[in-house]
């Protein structure tokens, strides 16, 4: 079975050409064609899976031919199927799937249908194709190809200039992080190492250049999961169909940074300061955008910070040594933030808009939508035992074993803030009292059905990791090297419950309540409050930093083109036509003046020529 | 006595060639240039080339003269004493021609001339006849096309274009 | 088949003849006739192609015949890995553009006469193996293309002629200087190409360095490399269509890959010293390039100002002076004929509807034209290099091959990977996003110029899937320069 | 007889005034006259030489007549063109015309 993984890619890809060639003659079919594609995929992907797990093979690798050969190397298209792989391949596919068909819902009124199913068909055949791979330099082929899709989508209702800006925006600052990847990938080869991730372990060599590289790689990563500096553009991202933003920047493209840090973690390992850069990154990304996301009103945008958060909390997760508990948590996420994006999407499908102070009773009004979502928010949140507390908690005792107290408070507070801001969108978008007059329906079954699987796996997944269900199978299953059992860590549960409980109430409190800081305090409140409104002016710095200068580079370059360096030319010309409308008046038009010229030549001539021809004689 | 007749001769040729390009008048330097060519053609008597001053007579005087003379009739007003004859460069002209006829004198008068001369004892005419005929027959013939295309270039472009 | 190449050279030229025997009112005929020649030349090409022996470095399908003997001028031509995919793109090309002057509507005959001249002269600068040959070649290809563009061109077309003319006249005339002194200096005297290149390694390293940078000078101007530069933005802009497509897919080519035949292999030692500053040259090329077209609002500006950043991988790739990065520059400039051939027709196409390049008329053009949105979506793609398309894998060989020699520039360069990205993207959202900027609905693109691209686009796909493709053609080229540098 | 020299001395002065004129006059007839004065000069020359060097085949009296024949065609077209032109523009003064500028 799993020598057919190759096809696991291929059937998305050729639904992208039926439906970009085809698109008109199709019409709806083409989602059909799509879902049915990516369907096969799960199909097989899921056949590989239990034939792997059930002979108990835990790595596949096959070879399908040298692409291109570099500095004595040949680069092959490999495969390279192991348990991170399958587990990818199941979350991208099973994922996928149901946002496709949510999609079908979701787009019926749209005009670009089949292009819509087409850059999705596309997307997941990247995707897939990103997981299978074996190596660095096909990884970030299709790496490129899955910016490429995200950008076509974000800006799929192209007629918004914000969604067209945010396209453009997207694929240039994950560019940034893939160039970094990709001059880091010519570390690698310069130094003549193979490129393949099982051979990255035993990567030698100067041990500042490898660490250069790690980071490089590293850059990669932090422009494709969003991770500061580079998370500008997931907030902007949210400009794409809702279907999207679940798909590509909550469930499996940004979570591919993510994937490239567990994928290359023997490197990693090896280069301590990389992988504390990690961390650092992790951590600040993560509290960083969980208290932006208290403050946002956009549903969307909320979400999209708590991704970039929750990002931020797996990467500080493998950087610290916590490798199981950030693929873990990359799992459960991808779960619940589909659900949690596609029950936004469904709201704003109903309601027309994405503030929360617009909404409000939702939950009375949709019924299927709001108790998903309900569930979605409280796995975020980390209420037990959902799935999102089992993952977290993994992440805390990975933090706590690690021995970093600072790293720890961090993760502890982005916890904290994580369920104070879900509690916030579902008392103030949900419950309460319902602030608009038109009717609100609740979206039609093919939307729905979706959403329940998907909160079923956002409830349950999580006691794959939980150590006292199924003794800890997804741990054994990750890192198939780890022998040990599992135990409960009892202080964990306790100090994660109550975090999140402690959260919810104080959310109930400021939002139901009314409640309200004392006045004195509130002072010193607002321009913090402020500073975080306003996404701690990163935006306004990248602008002043990079844009701008760029900018102005540009038009500097133009006027030095246009001025400079076809001054001198012009110049050059002036110079000879100056000249030029001089000598020319020699050239009167007049019989007599040539003439005379002539006559003169002549003479000279016989001067010169006189003292010769008297010798002569 | 030759001698005599040489040196008339030429004051002749070059009293009136001097005029012909200075007087004033068109038609009179016409006539100046008339005496120029008699005399010229008085010359080639004098250096026994006999047929050769009766061509100078005949096409010269007899028939280009007529037609400078039906030209500066045919241009009214051109002859007119009021108009100026000579252009901007009178004195450049004046100078770089004697400048040119003093070099030119120079390497004549500084030549071995008289080792050269072996005197002709006189050409017959019909030996220029037949080398006419013979052996520059080429050139005599494209001398006659030149002067047919002359004649119809003439008339092509003299003729009034309705 | 004994005469294959020479067949090429001049299969076009007698085209030519043809059509100037055609009368000038039967435009369709002349058409058709400039097509089929130009079919049968790409036909040849292929059989070319076929008969190829990629597993050899050696020149093929020499032809030498003595032409001046008295000063050792030969007709010498010949092929190998570095010229065959050039002549291949120009062959293609030139049945392309052959095929899109339906814009064209003065002197149709001229046009053609010109055409097949232009062609015949970039077929053999490609295949010339005299440096008095190569040269004359070189020089037959100045002026048509100054005709093309003095007559057939925009607005400011005579301003542009003259500037491409006196441009490159300049720097052809220093070539030609270098190529004098070249025969003096090697003994025996010679302009055999194939003889120079064992000759002249050994040339003095003063002489080395004084001809490299009097070849450079000539091709530098032709690639074109900043601060010569600024004749190709008017130049391709002012062209009609078909020209700007000949100009930027094979003309630029013409300097590198002089580049490449003549100043790699002859001046080894001076390479070597001069490799940094060729490096640093391609590295401002392209960032230079797509700065400076990132804010160009003519269509047609921007492309060409791209093209000035693209060949600045070409450059890095031959500053690079190892495999990768010769193999890079090569399928570079392959890939780059293709991609901005195909640009320069979907500006072409563009410009036949609006009569106007100025980016503001456009604008959402996505939802009017999707066939249009579709082909300038890949090849703007392609032309930043999207993993996939063809760009890319010569970026990449390019950057890694610069990477392997000067790790900095690679890094420096790198920057200018995210220029060009950020220029495409902003052209795409330019011209294809956002509302319609034109109340006029203009028909999307026909079949007849669909069928145009679609090549472009199948090759642009297949070298980015498979670039084995081309590089087997030029592997063994590309060694023995190597070995030889 | 009178010395060689002293006959190229006299068509050497007509060839001076010939060239003064040709310099010197805005008249286009006196400007064919002109030529006329140089070619004749050339004449002279040839008959001269014709006489003083043994030329037995009279190769001199040849040439100068075609000479003659030379510059009657010359100035019978040369005429014509006069005439023509000043039928156009109504004047014969060769600086009132300046087509050959630039």
């Amino acid at each position: 079975m799993v020598k057919y993984v190759y096809l696991i890619p291929i059937f998305p890809f050729l639904a992208f050409w039926l439906n970009i060639l085809l698109g008109k003659q199709l019409g709806r079919l083409s989602a059909w064609i799509a879902i049915g594609a990516s369907l096969l995929s799960t199909i097989l992907t899921f056949g590989i899976f239990f034939g792997m797990v059930t002979a108990n093979v835990h790595n596949y690798t096959c070879s399908l031919g040298s692409w291109i050969s570099i500095n004595g190397q040949t680069l092959s298209l490999g495969i390279l199927v192991d348990n991170l792989t399958l587990m990818m391949l199941s979350v991208v596919t099973v994922v996928g799937t149901l946002i496709q068909i949510y999609s079908v819902g979701y787009m019926s009124t749209d005009i670009r249908f089949t292009r819509y199913f087409a850059y999705i068909s596309l997307f997941m055949a990247s995707m897939l194709a990103l997981v299978l791979v074996d190596d660095l330099l096909m990884l970030y082929i299709f790496w490129e190809g899955v910016g490429l899709c995200s950008c076509l989508l974000i800006a799929f209702w192209h007629e918004k200039p914000a969604a067209a800006a945010a396209g453009v925006k997207a694929f240039i600052t994950t560019r940034i992080g893939d160039t970094g990847l990709l001059i880091g990938i010519l570390i690698l080869l310069a130094s003549g190492h193979s490129l393949r991730f099982t051979d990255l372990g035993a990567v030698q060599g100067s041990e500042v250049l490898m660490t250069v590289a790690a980071l490089l790689i590293f850059l990669g990563a932090m422009g494709k999961s969003a991770q500061f500096p580079l998370h500008v553009w997931l907030p902007d991202a949210m400009e794409g169909p809702t279907a999207i933003s679940a798909l590509i920047h909550a469930a499996t493209m940004v979570a591919a940074g993510v994937y490239l840090v567990a994928r290359s973690y023997v490197f990693f390992i090896d280069h301590p300061l990389a992988l504390h850069t990690i961390a650092v990154i992790g951590a600040i990304s993560a509290v960083m955008a969980a208290s932006i996301a208290c403050t946002a009103n956009d549903i969307k945008r909320i979400l999209a910070y708590s991704t970039i958060s929750q990002l931020g909390l797996m990467m500080l997760a493998l950087g610290v040594g916590g490798y199981v508990a950030g693929t873990f948590h990359l799992m459960t996420h991808a779960f619940f933030k589909a659900l949690l994006f596609l029950g936004a999407g469904s709201v704003i499908h109903a309601v027309h808009t994405q503030d929360i102070h617009q909404m409000g009773g939702l939950l009375h009004r949709m019924k299927v939508t709001g108790i998903t979502f309900i569930i979605g928010a409280l796995a975020l949140a980390g209420v037990g035992p959902l799935s999102g507390f089992w993952s977290k908690d993994e992440i805390f005792i990975a933090l706590w074993q690690s021995g970093h107290p600072v790293l720890f408070a961090v993760a502890v507070l982005t916890s904290f803030l994580t369920a104070f801001y879900m509690a916030r969108v579902i008392f103030v978008a949900f419950l309460g009292i319902s602030r608009r007059q038109q009717q609100i329906h609740e979206s039609p079954l093919v939307m729905t059905i979706p959403l329940i699987i998907l909160a079923f796996f956002a409830v349950f997944l999580g006691f794959l990791g939980a150590p006292w269900c199924i003794n800890g199978a997804f741990q054994h299953f990750i890192s198939p090297a780890m022998h040990e059992v599992i135990h409960m860590n009892w202080g964990m549960v306790i100090l994660s419950s109550i975090l999140s409980l402690t959260a919810i109430t104080l959310a109930y409190l400021i939002f139901v309540k009314g409640f309200r800081l004392p006045s004195s305090g509130e002072q010193y409140f607002v321009c913090f409050y402020k500073l975080i409104e306003n996404k701690y002016y990163i935006d306004e710095i990248h602008e002043k930093i990079f844009i701008k200068p760029f900018h102005q580079l540009c038009s500097l370059f133009k006027k030095f083109d246009c001025m400079y360096i076809d001054g001198v030319i012009h110049a050059v010309a002036t110079v000879t036509a100056v000249m030029a409308s001089y000598i020319r008046r020699w050239q009167t038009g007049r019989i007599e003046n040539y003439l005379f010229y002539q006559i003169c030549g002549i003479f000279i001539l016989l001067m010169v020529i006189s003292g010769k021809l008297c010798r002569i004689f | 006595m030759s001698v005599v007749v040489f040196y008339f001769l030429a004051f002749c040729i070059g009293a009136s060639a001097v005029l012909s390009v200075t007087v004033r008048d068109v038609f009179h330097s016409a006539i100046w240039l008339t005496l120029t060519l008699l005399s010229i053609a008085c010359l080639y008597f004098y250096l026994d080339a006999g047929f050769l001053g009766v061509i100078q007579i005949l096409v010269y005087v007899g028939g280009i003269m007529t037609l400078f003379v039906f030209a500066i009739m045919l241009t009214a007003r051109i002859g007119d004493r009021s108009i100026q004859q000579t252009n901007r460069q009178l004195w450049p002209g004046l100078l770089i021609s004697a400048g040119a006829f003093t070099i030119m004198l120079k390497i004549i008068l500084s030549g071995p001339w008289a080792n050269l001369i072996t005197l002709n004892p006189g050409i017959d005419l019909k030996v220029v006849g037949r080398a006419l005929l013979t052996q520059y027959v080429l050139p005599f013939e494209f001398i006659s096309i030149i002067l047919l295309a002359a004649l119809v270039g003439a008339i092509v472009i003299g003729k009034v274009k309705e | 088949m004994p005469n294959l190449l020479t067949i090429i050279i001049f299969f076009p030229l007698l085209g030519g003849l043809l059509i100037s025997l055609i009368p000038r009112r039967n435009e369709s005929i002349i058409r058709l006739t400039a097509v089929l020649f130009n079919v049968m030349t790409l036909g040849v090409v292929g059989v070319l192609c076929t008969l190829f022996d990629r597993t050899s470095s050696a020149v093929q399908f020499l032809e030498s015949v003595p032409w001046i003997p008295d000063i050792g001028i030969n007709y010498i031509v010949g092929v190998d890995g570095i010229s065959l995919g050039l002549v291949f793109l120009t062959a293609l090309l030139g049945l392309l553009a052959a095929l899109a002057t339906t814009s064209i509507t003065k002197s149709v005959k001229e046009y053609f006469i010109l055409y097949q001249i232009l062609m015949t002269g970039m077929l053999g600068t490609f295949l010339a193996l005299d440096l008095v040959l190569f040269y004359i070649f070189w020089e037959t290809v100045l002026i048509p293309m100054f005709f093309l563009i003095g007559i057939w061109g925009g607005q400011r077309r005579e301003y542009a002629a003259w500037k491409f003319f006196f441009y490159t006249l300049a720097g052809s005339f220093v070539m030609l200087l270098a190529i004098i002194a070249i025969y003096f200096l090697v003994t025996p005297h010679t302009f055999n190409m194939l003889e120079i290149t064992s000759l002249a390694p050994h040339l003095n390293n003063n002489f080395q360095c004084v001809l490299f940078l009097m070849f450079f000078l000539s091709f530098a101007v032709k690639i074109p490399v900043f601060p010569f530069h600024t004749w190709l933005p008017d130049a391709h802009v002012e062209a009609p269509t078909p020209v700007s497509v000949i100009l930027a897919g094979v003309l630029l080519k013409m300097g590198a890959y002089g580049l490449l035949r003549i100043c790699v292999p002859y001046f080894p030692y001076a390479l070597d010293y001069f490799a940094f500053s060729l490096g640093v040259l391609g590295a401002v090329n392209l960032i230079y390039g797509a700065c400076a077209a990132f804010v160009q609002t003519d269509f047609k500006k921007m492309i060409a100002y791209s093209s000035v950043s693209h060949m600045g991988f070409v450059l890095l790739g031959v500053a690079a002076m190892n495999s990768t990065g010769l193999n890079g520059s090569l399928l570079e400039m392959f890939n780059h004929g293709i991609i901005t051939g195909g640009m320069f027709l979907l500006v072409g196409v563009l410009y036949d509807r609006a009569h106007t390049r100025e980016m503001t008329a456009f604008g959402g053009l996505s939802s009017t034209m999707p066939r249009y949105a579709f082909f300038l979506t890949i090849m703007a793609l392609a032309s930043f290099g999207l993993p996939g398309l063809s760009g890319f894998v010569g970026e990449f060989l390019s950057i890694a091959g610069i990477y392997f020699t000067f790790p900095w520039l690679a890094a420096l360069s790198s920057i200018g990977l995210i220029m060009v990205v950020a220029l495409f993207l902003t052209i795409i959202r330019k011209v294809l996003w956002g509302r319609p900027q034109s109340a006029v609905h203009w028909p999307d693109m026909g079949f007849d110029e669909m069928i145009l691209l679609c090549p472009l686009v199948l090759i642009t796909l297949g070298v980015g899937f498979y670039p084995e493709i081309i590089l087997q053609f030029q592997r063994q080229a590309i060694n023995l320069l190597v070995r030889m540098s | 007889m009178i010395p060689l020299e002293h006959i190229v001395v006299l068509s050497v002065f007509l060839l001076s005034v010939g060239i003064y004129g040709v310099l010197t006059q805005r008249n286009a007839i006196r400007f064919l006259i002109s030529i006329e004065l140089i070619l004749n000069a050339a004449n002279i020359n040839l008959i001269a030489f014709n006489k003083y060097l043994s030329t037995p085949d009279g190769l001199g009296q040849v040439f100068a007549l075609l000479v003659v024949g030379v510059a009657a065609a010359a100035s019978v077209v040369g005429l014509v063109l006069i005439i023509a032109i000043y039928r156009l523009k109504k004047s014969v003064f060769t600086d009132d015309f300046n087509l050959l500028k630039w």
